[in-house]
């Protein structure tokens, strides 16, 4: 009982990484029809925002302290954080120990920003294309945007620690009557959680409650009507990059602490994250989260001792194997929408 | 000739000149001259632009006529790697038996996979088939490799040990892969003045290969199968309702691309009697995609182009270093030799990803039908100038055929 | 027309220049006959090294070829010398080997085994390359090691740890310095055995790959000879990115101590993962909970953080070692770029300098005159104390370090600290041991 | 006699009666139009005719065969076409091509492996092709990207081919929707044309009363997916509870 506890909630925290890329990535495609290779990469730059926030924070100057040497024998440097200097040590501290949450508040903007450029200065050009061309160039700018942050940050993973508030475990199984130690879990994977529900509920109450929102949806439903409406779609599906752009960003500045970043970790999310959307259906957003978490939950049971006894290497092909199975079984995923990218 | 009209008839003779004098032409430069690091001229690069050649050829026929995105043709080939393989351990060295065991067992794995996604059409055939491919290549890494039941040998991937029953490996045969008596690695130098080229037999056996299947591939193209593949993916619905059956003319198109990509695999096992897993994953599958795309979807030649495009970048790219840098820019003073290392070293070695990913971006905004385009583009431009009219550029591309 | 099994690149930079007053005869002959693959004729000789520059070990591949541009500027007599100051051999003279001026072209290998040996041919039949030397995983070192043997050159071998290396994929033209997983395992049991006692109950999280299977079934061996109990052996796959749900059952299991049979990337993830769970905090069958990772490397350890500290693992050689040697490469190495060396780099550095000596010793650069020279070699003076190279497998003995999760690092490099350092008899094997068992050396090949 | 008959069809799309017993004959060698307002269950019941969908109860016979339960190209190749509502043709393909496609399907059925032949050598099929070209009055559009044709010239390419089949039967689906009144008389003229030239059966789906009754000889007006009257389009000009249906719409 406790170990399928346990595994529910790894699988809803995996779900939930795999939920919100996968949101963003179905966003795109709905309203744009854009089969965009490049998200995995907005989703490593969200997690690079965390880095470098980081890296701003603990922006030292060096003094020499002639007392320790370092492994050459030279006098070690010893380099004090400007943020100490100026706040003192101890809010300085503080205020490091914050980086990963504060910076949600610097990805934003950051990522609102890539997106804008993102699909004005290249994507837009590419909507009467096929979607062949479309992967080839989302494909290209993947490999440039990675790239890029490897020559800045190198491929080495960089910790990105959680506050210490947050980080470290609770017992939850005590809090429901088990013995201690039967269902323990990190804080910050139940952070990561909450974090997502609220992103997808923000994301949908958007759609669902305001005008924009509406009008949005009638475009991923036809675009052609709500153009003759006379209302400025374009400009709309400009902003909804943006936020696609910058959902996949919190994703990836919130995951950071659970698995350091490295710069290829957007396209290890990529195929998986394209898989979800698809299980999900085409154009489906509720589709998409369900299909997000459904995959996690299944992942985390084939990865139990039990699984791979019964079946070896379950683990290994179980995502791919649930595709198979939906798509043969539901042909357009569990709630996809007839014609979506059928063609 | 040989059934083909005029304008299939030079095409194919120019690709087979262009291949039979590939040893002169990818040495262009003399070499112990700076410029010999862009000689793509020996055996195993020019294996390599022949091999992916014929596993591009092969995924255009599916891709580029009927329009079914496969993201797992990688499988394919990984498997005809593994049949080649297992018949180098099993019967002999001849490559024959391994290059044809190759291809019916990836033509029968095609036939299973086709069947089953074929079911489904657009992005979902193209989930489906690379869920396949995932689970292939996730198996071969790591359960098909146990010691009990040893099928892939995982991350080392297969090859040929001592211990291995060879039962019709000669006395006299040669150890390592050959074709009666002639090995692949077989290569004879030929140095004249400061060049030198080299003609490699394995070169040549896939040369010939590719040359046939080439051929094969227009003759489909142009035959009435050909048309209705184009059909399907032009419009399906016009199509059943004509009395034709889609179905079978899909899943033989994915089988026969399949097949292609089998004698690939084969052939590269051939050159190299090694077949590891990674063939088979998702990155493998992605860049025949991308040398179809990069060279021109639907073109007879284009995917061809695709493939040695970005296997000259893999191999040739990587290779150039600081070192060779500062050597080729030494006549220009320190200062200045350092600055331009220093600017040009992000985009070299190891940063030939980098590289790579602005050309795909370039040419997929600026050629939109691929290198193919981009070579019709120049022709044009070339003719205007010898005839001197200013004919407007016509929008629309045609497919170079 | 004749038939070779390999180009000679290398004899056409001589023949280029003999070549230009008979230019027309020479068409469609043969260059005349070298005695082995790309027998330097000219002033030089190329070594190739082949290390990952893309891909996750990126990093690793990088400090690997850092040390071998260093140990050819030492060969060819630029820098300080470093180890060759210290290098019990001293036949090497810092004026290159055998008196031809060192060069070096550099691959790729994009830690995949295919791409690693079309990078090596193309160094070996484009740049006529003599020995390749590098890489960052074994599979790679043994697609590569079979490449070499066919092709009739010689592989040095860098960061491999996989027993099969020099077990049941073992060949005469490859050598292999770093240590493997059978010695990590011997070198960690008695420290095992000193700090948590005799009566542990161990689980396993085991990479799915050949080189994670090797290392669990060392581990698993030499610490049940301790007395402990192995409570389950989970494999992951390699591709996985989060481990949280092999982690989770751990504490419910009985175990009481996590082995992380763990690389790379799958290493820095699965130790942040269990650190998260709050795994080192808890106490199991009444002791301290521990984690093992049998195989540490520098880079491992940065990625890795604060979450290494306290936990014990094994390496090659660190750059902390006090001996003359290490100190002499440490001192070069942190003075051209600015940091201690890693393990791997160290490795590379060491198998660069134990080839060219090789060839000074043999008086030729002829694969099979290297072997004979290699076999069985003793030195001392490049790390790690007195060094044999095995004759039977092609393995290097020599001590093996114990290491630890620096507790209070003081900068970014001392990340580990040594706890140990393991005598080299106790981390020597028969070469039939079970684990090494089958595959043969075979005779050198020296191509031609 | 009847060479379509369609007995006691009824079809639900969930609580949704689309269909409830539709019983009709298609007298051979006529041209029967079934009219009826917006969801009167016209495309429903076509859909049923041509395999896309399956009734839930019912018979459908052409020629005395059953047609439920096959696939649409094992219809067509019984000798039932099908015009759409917007053309469906190969779009990518030149006008010859799209030609040549039928007629290749007649001789060769559903599938054939024919990889290794070439088209030029088929005279038989390039011949017929081109006949049909000029009966359609195309031939000097032949090597034309289909896709880039008139609306009107989609039409009459969508019809030939159909045509280059030899059908027993042609199925139009609302042929002159969309269309202007120009390219709407030319394609009342060619099926006019066809009617009197071939041995052809022609049902027609309609909803443009000028083109009903200048074809139609034979009238079944549908209503909530069941017929109301079945009869000579002069009786039907005349019916009240016709009129009453399409509530004016039809005057």
């Amino acid at each position: 009982m406790d170990a399928i506890l346990l595994q529910i909630l790894n699988g809803l925290d995996k779900g939930s990484a795999y939920a919100l890329i996968a949101l963003g990535l179905t966003l795109i495609f709905g309203t744009l029809g854009v089969v965009n290779f490049a998200h995995g990469a907005l989703f490593m730059i969200g997690a690079f925002c965390a880095v470098t926030l980081q890296k701003l924070m603990n922006l030292s100057f060096v003094t020499l302290d002639e007392t320790q040497t370092d492994f050459l024998g030279n006098p070690l440097k010893v380099e004090t954080p400007y943020v100490e200097a100026w706040f003192g040590p101890e809010v300085g501290a503080t205020i490091i120990d914050w980086s990963v949450p504060l910076a949600i508040l610097f990805a934003i903007p950051i990522m609102l920003l890539v997106g804008y450029v993102m699909e004005r200065g290249l994507i837009k050009h590419f909507y009467k294309r096929p979607h062949a061309d479309q992967i080839l160039v989302t494909f290209g700018l993947a490999i440039v945007l990675q790239e890029i942050v490897k020559y800045f940050f190198g491929a080495n993973p960089i910790q990105t620690p959680p506050p210490d508030a947050l980080s470290g475990s609770v017992d939850l199984g005590t809090m429901i009557g088990f013995d201690p130690n039967a269902i323990i879990y990190p804080i910050w994977r139940l952070v990561y959680f909450g974090f997502a529900v609220a992103i997808i509920g923000a994301v949908f109450s958007f759609l669902q409650f305001t005008t924009f929102g509406m009008v949005v949806r009638a475009g991923m439903a036809d675009r052609e009507t709500v153009g003759l409406l006379g209302i400025n779609i374009d400009r709309r599906f400009t902003i909804m990059f943006g936020i696609a752009a910058a959902v996949a960003g919190l994703a990836g500045v919130m995951y950071g602490p659970l698995n350091p970043p490295n710069y290829h970790m957007g396209m290890d999310f990529l195929v998986l994250s394209f898989v979800v959307v698809v299980v999900g259906g085409m154009g489906s957003l509720p589709g998409a989260v369900l299909a997000g978490f459904l995959l996690g939950i299944l992942e985390s049971f084939a990865s139990t001792t039990w699984a791979t006894t019964t079946i070896p290497g379950i683990n290994q092909i179980i995502i791919y194997l649930v595709a198979i199975i939906v798509l043969l079984t539901r042909p357009r995923g569990l709630m996809g929408r007839k014609g979506v990218m059928e063609e | 000739m040989l059934g083909l009209n005029k304008k299939d008839t030079s095409l194919l003779i120019i690709v087979g000149i262009l291949t039979l004098l590939a040893p002169f032409i990818l040495n262009p430069f003399p070499s112990d001259s700076a410029m010999a690091q862009f000689n793509a001229g020996y055996p195993d690069l020019m294996q390599r632009f022949v091999i992916f050649g014929i596993f591009a050829i092969g995924f255009n026929i599916l891709f580029g006529l009927t329009g079914y995105l496969s993201f797992g043709h990688a499988a394919f080939l990984g498997v005809g790697s593994y049949s080649a393989v297992w018949m180098f351990k099993l019967l002999s060295y001849n490559v024959i038996p391994a290059i044809a065991l190759s291809v019916v067992v990836a033509g029968l794995f095609s036939l299973l996979i086709g069947f089953v996604s074929l079911r489904r059409s657009g992005i979902y055939f193209s989930i489906l088939t690379l869920a396949f491919a995932q689970m292939s290549f996730a198996l071969a890494y790591s359960v098909l490799s146990n010691p009990k039941f040893n099928l892939t040998n995982g991350e080392t991937g297969l090859q040929v040990y001592a211990d291995d029953p060879q039962i019709l490996q000669g006395a006299n045969a040669p150890d390592l892969p050959h074709l009666f008596g002639l090995p692949m690695r077989a290569t004879y130098t030929l140095d004249v003045g400061a060049w030198s080229f080299d003609f490699n037999a394995g070169y040549y056996l896939c040369a010939v290969v590719m040359m046939v299947v080439f051929y094969l591939a227009i003759r489909i193209f142009r035959s009435p199968f050909g048309m209705m593949l184009r059909a399907v993916k032009s419009n399906q619905q016009r199509m059943n309702y004509t009395g034709l059956n889609s179905k079978p003319y899909t899943l033989a198109a994915f089988v026969i691309s399949g097949m292609y990509a089998g004698l690939a695999g084969g052939l590269m096992a051939a050159m190299d009697p090694l077949a590891g897993a990674e063939r088979m994953q998702w990155t493998a599958s992605g860049e025949v995609v991308l040398m179809t795309i990069l060279g021109g979807t639907g073109t007879l030649i284009g995917p061809v182009l695709g493939a040695g495009f970005i296997k000259y970048f893999e191999n040739i790219f990587s290779k150039i270093n600081d070192n060779v840098l500062h050597s080729w820019f030494a006549f220009l003073p320190d200062g200045l030799e350092d600055a331009v290392v220093f600017l040009i070293h992000p985009f070299i070695g190891k940063g030939w990803h980098l590289t790579l990913g602005i050309l795909f971006m370039l040419v997929v905004i600026y050629l939109p039908g691929g290198l193919v385009e981009g070579g019709q583009r120049l022709m044009k431009w070339f003719k205007r100038k010898k005839s001197g009219t200013d004919d407007a550029p016509s929008g629309k591309t045609e497919p170079a055929e | 027309m004749t038939n070779k099994s390999v180009t000679r690149r290398g004899v056409l930079k001589s023949g280029a220049v003999a070549g230009t007053g008979l230019a027309l005869p020479t068409i469609f002959t043969a260059s005349s006959a070298a005695a082995y693959t790309n027998e330097p004729t000219g002033s030089s000789v190329t070594l190739g090294f082949n290390v990952p520059q893309t891909g996750p070990y990126a990093e690793e591949g990088n400090d690997e070829l850092l040390a071998q541009q260093l140990a050819v500027e030492h060969l060819n007599g630029e820098g300080d010398g470093g180890c060759l100051n210290t290098f019990s051999s001293k036949a090497l003279q810092g004026n290159g080997i055998l008196g031809k001026k060192v060069e070096f072209v550099t691959g790729d290998t994009q830690t995949k085994s295919d791409a690693a040996r079309a990078s090596a041919k193309s160094m070996i039949e484009k740049d006529g390359a003599v020995m390749i030397n590098g890489g960052s995983s074994s599979g790679v070192a043994v697609a590569v090691q079979g490449l070499c043997q066919e092709a009739g050159v010689i592989f040095m071998a860098g960061l491999t740890h996989a027993n099969d290396t020099t077990g049941k994929d073992k060949k005469a033209n490859g050598f292999r310095h770093f240590f493997n997983a059978y010695m990590s395992g011997a070198a960690l049991a008695p420290v095992l055995a000193a700090e948590m006692g005799n009566e542990r109950r161990a689980y396993h999280l085991t990479a799915d790959y050949n080189w994670g299977w090797t290392q669990e079934e060392s581990i698993v061996a030499s610490t049940e000879a301790l007395g402990w109990e192995t409570v389950n052996t989970v494999k992951t796959p390699l591709a996985s990115t989060d481990f949280s749900s092999y982690i989770a059952p751990v504490l419910n299991s009985g175990a009481d101590v996590l082995v992380l049979n763990h690389y790379g990337g799958n290493m820095v993830n699965s130790l942040t993962n269990a650190i998260q769970f709050g795994l080192l905090d808890k106490v199991a069958n009444g002791k301290d909970f521990k984690i093992v990772v049998p195989l540490y490397s520098e880079l491992m350890a940065a990625g890795a953080g604060e979450n290494i500290k306290g936990v014990l693992g094994s390496m090659n050689w660190n750059w902390q070692l006090q001996d003359e040697g290490t100190k002499a490469f440490v001192k070069s190495f942190g003075e051209k770029y600015g940091k201690p060396p890693s393990n791997s780099a160290q490795t590379c550095y060491a198998q660069t300098l134990l080839y060219a000596d090789a060839c000074e010793r043999a008086g030729t650069f002829n694969p099979c005159g290297v072997v004979e020279a290699l076999e069985d070699f003793e030195f001392d003076g490049l790390g790690n104390g007195p060094t044999w190279y095995r004759g039977a497998d092609h393995q290097c003995f020599k001590d093996v370090l114990v290491v630890r999760g620096n507790e209070n690092p003081t900068n970014a490099y001392d990340t580990l600290e040594i706890v140990e350092i393991t005598p080299r008899a106790q981390v020597e094997y028969d070469p039939e041991h079970p684990m090494f068992a089958g595959g043969e050396l075979g005779q050198c090949n020296p191509g031609a | 006699m009847a060479i379509l008959r369609v007995k006691d069809v009824s079809k639900r799309f969930g609580g949704l009666k689309a269909l409830t017993d539709v019983n009709l004959n298609v007298e051979e060698n006529s041209v029967h139009a079934i009219i009826g307002p917006n969801g009167a269950g016209k495309s429903t019941l076509l859909n049923c005719l041509v395999g896309k969908l399956m009734p839930d109860t019912g018979s459908v016979l052409f020629d005395n065969n059953s047609v439920l339960g096959l696939e649409p190209y094992q219809i067509n190749q019984m000798g039932i076409s099908r015009v759409f509502q917007t053309p469906e043709i190969f779009g990518e393909l030149t006008v010859m091509e799209n030609m040549l496609i039928p007629i290749f399907a007649m001789r060769d059925g559903a599938f054939r492996m024919h990889a290794y032949e070439t088209i030029a050598n088929e005279k038989d099929i390039v011949e017929q092709a081109e006949a049909m070209l000029e009966e359609m009055n195309m031939a000097d559009k032949r090597e034309m990207h289909a896709a880039s044709l008139s609306r009107g010239d989609k039409r009459r390419l969508e019809i030939g081919m159909c045509l280059s089949q030899n059908p027993r039967l042609l199925l139009l689906d609302e042929p002159t929707a969309g269309m202007a009144r120009a390219d709407t008389n030319n394609t009342i003229d060619l099926l006019k044309q066809i009617k009197d030239e071939r041995d052809i059966t022609i049902a027609i789906i309609e909803h443009d009363m000028h083109v009903v009754f200048s074809l139609a000889e034979r009238i079944t007006v549908l209503a909530q997916g069941t017929p109301l009257v079945e009869d000579t389009p002069e009786n039907i000009r005349g019916n009240p509870k016709v009129r009453e249906a399409y509530l004016g719409e039809a005057a």
